[in-house]
């Protein structure tokens, strides 16, 4: 393809203009794209966001350029703080959490946006194979605002049909009350962000659902890798692509190591 | 005889592993003690349970000091999506995992420090959570009748953890902020030791006492670069070079059988040194001096 | 349009004042934002619900702006064993008491701040509280049966704080600790004021970014001598002449029917003065100077 | 009488004997007695003694004096604070309380040594006398390894058949296991000291019983002041006055004001 940015920017870039101005928005470790989203939307549209990275809460509308460490877990980010939540309170303002957003990935996610970082197999005591751990996703995506579901990768083994062991409820079995009835007060996912594309979930039942083709993925591409039949909306928009102007800020005041801008198109 | 001075609490690392016995419940803090972690491996300790993310905890199972880990977060934090060890120890069964999340995990070590039973909490509500660790009971409040999962208290017996900085009396100050749930783990635990990259005086204390973090652990433990091969906010950061060799040589061990390279590590690192002085000049001082902060 | 620079959230007592209804609840930290107070009293709020203790409590019932106390302490705390106004208004079934204690209160505040429906508390098992506050329900708890008390949200309104300085965006920072239960009342609440004595740059905020006690208050309201007559850590000590005065009025008023006096100092001190800086005047520099810290 | 130590003085003096090296005290407002007394074994014997006054905690073996502020609500106290426990965290380690030693007022004290500071009067919702409020009694008297009861007056108002209501659990109805029962794990009233006497609590059911007679105080004296038929051994000890260095102590280094040698006798 000759597009002149990668699948990752052009993923960074639908969700930064995504977030509005104002909101809180907490990122874990691992995951480049959503660091970069969160910076370029707090550069270009957000200087009353809150980032949160690992505990360190910032604000840094001030700075011309917000360069993304080397790896996740660089305490460095500690030099732009403004507050850390880590005073063992981390969890004691979860009220104020609508105005939160969170992102996650996971081993396995399903046709209702229930993820898996558990692991994969029948038998719980002798898994195929051993995930991470649930991190805080249980808890944040009960009570944050929205979520955003970002994979690095788009395959059959990843998106099924049901994850073998859900540890972020997403919308359970369907419907548009699932979280209601459970008494989750946070609003669920909103994305399932892919190198291939944009999904969402429909209004009535909650199945995950095509939003938008990245440009040049076919609708076949999509169905072919998912585990799942997804619902499909006619016709299928495309992810519009980054302006010159973001793909600019990312990468001379976001991305400055280039970690999205090297990236190879997902599989 | 009653004392006449106020009694110091720092004592070396060897004689804080001490406090330790095999069987017991270790909580370990962020970053990782590991200064104190590579004690517990030289001292041989078995059949822990791990209160623990990360690679500090691969590396004691690695080493055959574990029996059950309590963790919400056994990744690598640098594109090691599972720590190699920790994987291949549970999916062969050596290993049993009380799984748990952070904000469930927070909640039972609360409940602990505040001699409750247990305590509710929302998150994992809906998730498979209460099925694969029977411990979480899915209960309705006495008041409204909402689901919430009862979490019954996690207590570890000793709690191990990393700081900047404490006076001999124990008052313990961060840099950067505690990490993750470092002051959960400690306000859970029996005893606390704390190992620093400095004493400070007392008097330092009492120059900025909203700075104590910690105001009475059990024991300090002077550990310059204690923290290596992790960072410590403040004075260094993560060593990746030293922590992607031992990823490497657990990785071969847990995927390809070959684990002498794990084995050498193990020796090298946390064996042979008697002493973390020992380590420290095994690791060398040029490299020590390479991670500064910027 | 989108904002192009980060919104500042500094309001004066007058427009910060707005932000509270008669008939709402209200938590009032410690020391108490007398400014704050002292604008309630001023706009003729009536019914609040108060979470509050001391003599800020007692003005606000004096001044007939409470329908009902949430308070573990309504001591005066300084030889006035109950602090006159609400002594009396409670013996009269003029207000309503919801009876707790200080960990009870925490631990409602606690259940409100993590969006939860009951938290369990130990204290105050065997007590009459229960009785006499029914919204605190024995229970028994579902791992082991054990008697505890299961403690609704007590969820504020607003919260109205002091402390020693706050940034531009709401960052604030105590000197010496918060006060009590200040960072529970602000975590429990919709919305948090906090008028303090000096507002600093952000730059100040991040250089010493552990020091921030509350990341994101609501509003900020710069109040020089804002807690006198009481005390503000680091800056002054609390005007005994002054309360003691108040309390004279109030005990004049509450045990002897002579409402005189307590009439006349809510004249001049609370209605009479339109800002914060026409109470200090009222007050006198002189007296304001007096209360050095040493 | 002819002592030359005031009763108020003997009380701080008793108590502070009667506490151990390495224990943490935490003394509430508006009981000089007690601040005297922690202050005084602190400066004694007490070298590693933890004082938390108010949210501020505190070893100031190093001092040569230890004034008490002239009020009990002097946040200046925080000159001599290591760390603070008004961080939120007020509760948060009540395991550890079993190393605490709190002292407690009241305005009604019972035979079994629970106690009342919420008021007076069969009628909750119209009390004759409405007390001030339990303040941190139920909590921190559940749990503290043991507590003292400190009262300014010896009088059959305070010291009742049977509280009107009670704030702070003694041991209920009596029992050695009263406590047991409840599952409330710490150690219960150890001692009621008033300016007559010192009062401890039977073995075996736990009522009250007279244990030392301040000097120059009858058994009689007390029995009429007290409002339940009080337990008392035979032969009656009598309350060991001040040494001279405690006294000197006291006077030089602890109640610079006077607080407490200008007392008079409690009645």
């Amino acid at each position: 393809m000759s597009q002149d940015y990668t699948p990752q920017e052009l993923m960074a870039v639908f969700i930064a203009r995504d977030l509005r101005d104002g909101e809180v928005l907490r990122v874990g470790v691992a995951m480049p794209v959503v660091e970069a989203a969160v910076r370029l939307a707090h550069v270009m549209h957000g200087p009353n966001m809150e980032l949160i990275f690992l505990g360190t809460r910032m604000n840094v509308a001030h700075l011309h350029s917000l360069p993304m460490p080397a790896f996740g877990w660089d305490r460095r980010v500690v030099r732009w703080a403004e507050s850390y939540s880590d005073t063992g309170h981390r969890f004691d303002r979860v009220k104020d959490w609508h105005r939160h957003v969170f992102f996650i990935g996971g081993v396995q996610v399903d046709r209702f946006g229930n993820s898996n970082l558990i692991g994969i197999g029948p038998d719980y005591r002798r898994l195929r194979f051993r995930g991470p751990g649930p991190v805080g996703t249980a808890t944040l995506t009960t009570h944050v605002g929205r979520y955003y579901i970002v994979l690095n990768s788009h395959t059959p083994r990843t998106l099924v049909e049901c994850c073998d062991y859900v540890s972020a409820f997403g919308w359970g079995t369907g419907g548009a009350d699932a979280r209601q009835q459970l008494g989750l007060p946070g609003g669920g996912p909103k994305y399932c962000v892919t190198p291939l594309c944009v999904m969402d979930f429909a209004e009535d039942d909650k199945h995950m659902r095509l939003h938008a083709l990245h440009p040049g993925v076919s609708q076949a591409d999509v169905q072919d890798r998912t585990g799942f039949d997804l619902t499909t909306p006619e016709p299928v928009s495309t992810t519009p692509p980054p302006t010159a102007e973001e793909l600019h800020v990312l990468r001379t005041r976001v991305d400055l190591a280039g970690l999205l801008s090297r990236s190879t198109k997902g599989e | 005889m009653e004392p006449t001075e106020r009694q110091q609490r720092i004592f070396d690392e060897t004689d804080a592993a001490a406090w330790v016995e095999s069987g017991m419940t270790i909580a370990i803090g962020s970053p990782p003690p590991m200064a104190l972690v590579r004690q517990l491996i030289r001292r041989g300790f078995s059949d822990l349970t791990v209160i623990d993310s990360g690679l500090s905890l691969d590396l004691l199972i690695a080493a055959g000091c574990v029996r059950k880990v309590v963790s919400y977060y056994a990744g690598g934090g640098f594109g090691v999506a599972v720590a190699p060890s920790f994987r291949r120890a549970v999916e062969q069964g050596e290993i049993e995992v009380w799984e748990c999340e952070e904000g469930i995990l927070a909640t039972g070590l609360q409940a602990a420090a505040q001699s409750l039973p247990f305590l509710p909490w929302r998150g994992g509500v809906g998730t498979s959570l209460p099925q694969i660790n029977p411990d979480l009971k899915i209960m309705a409040d006495p008041i409204s009748g909402e689901t919430l999962i009862a979490v019954p208290p996690v207590k570890p017996d000793v709690t191990l953890l990393h700081a900047a900085a404490a006076d001999p009396y124990g008052n313990v100050q961060h840099l950067g902020g505690p990490g993750w749930l470092d002051l959960f783990l400690h306000r859970a635990a029996d005893r606390t030791i704390v190992q620093v990259e400095r004493i400070i005086a007392n008097e330092d204390t009492r120059a900025n006492p909203w700075a104590t973090t910690i105001p009475s652990a059990d024991a300090v433990v002077r550990s310059p670069y204690g923290a290596h091969p992790y960072y410590s906010r403040g004075f260094y950061v993560q060593d990746q070079e030293h922590l992607q060799a031992y990823v490497k040589a657990a990785n071969a061990a847990a995927r390809d059988n070959r684990s002498d390279d794990l084995a050498r590590y193990l020796a090298t690192y946390c064996r042979e040194p008697a002493t973390h002085a020992d380590y420290l000049e095994r690791v060398g001082i040029k490299r020590l001096l390479s991670l500064y902060e910027y």
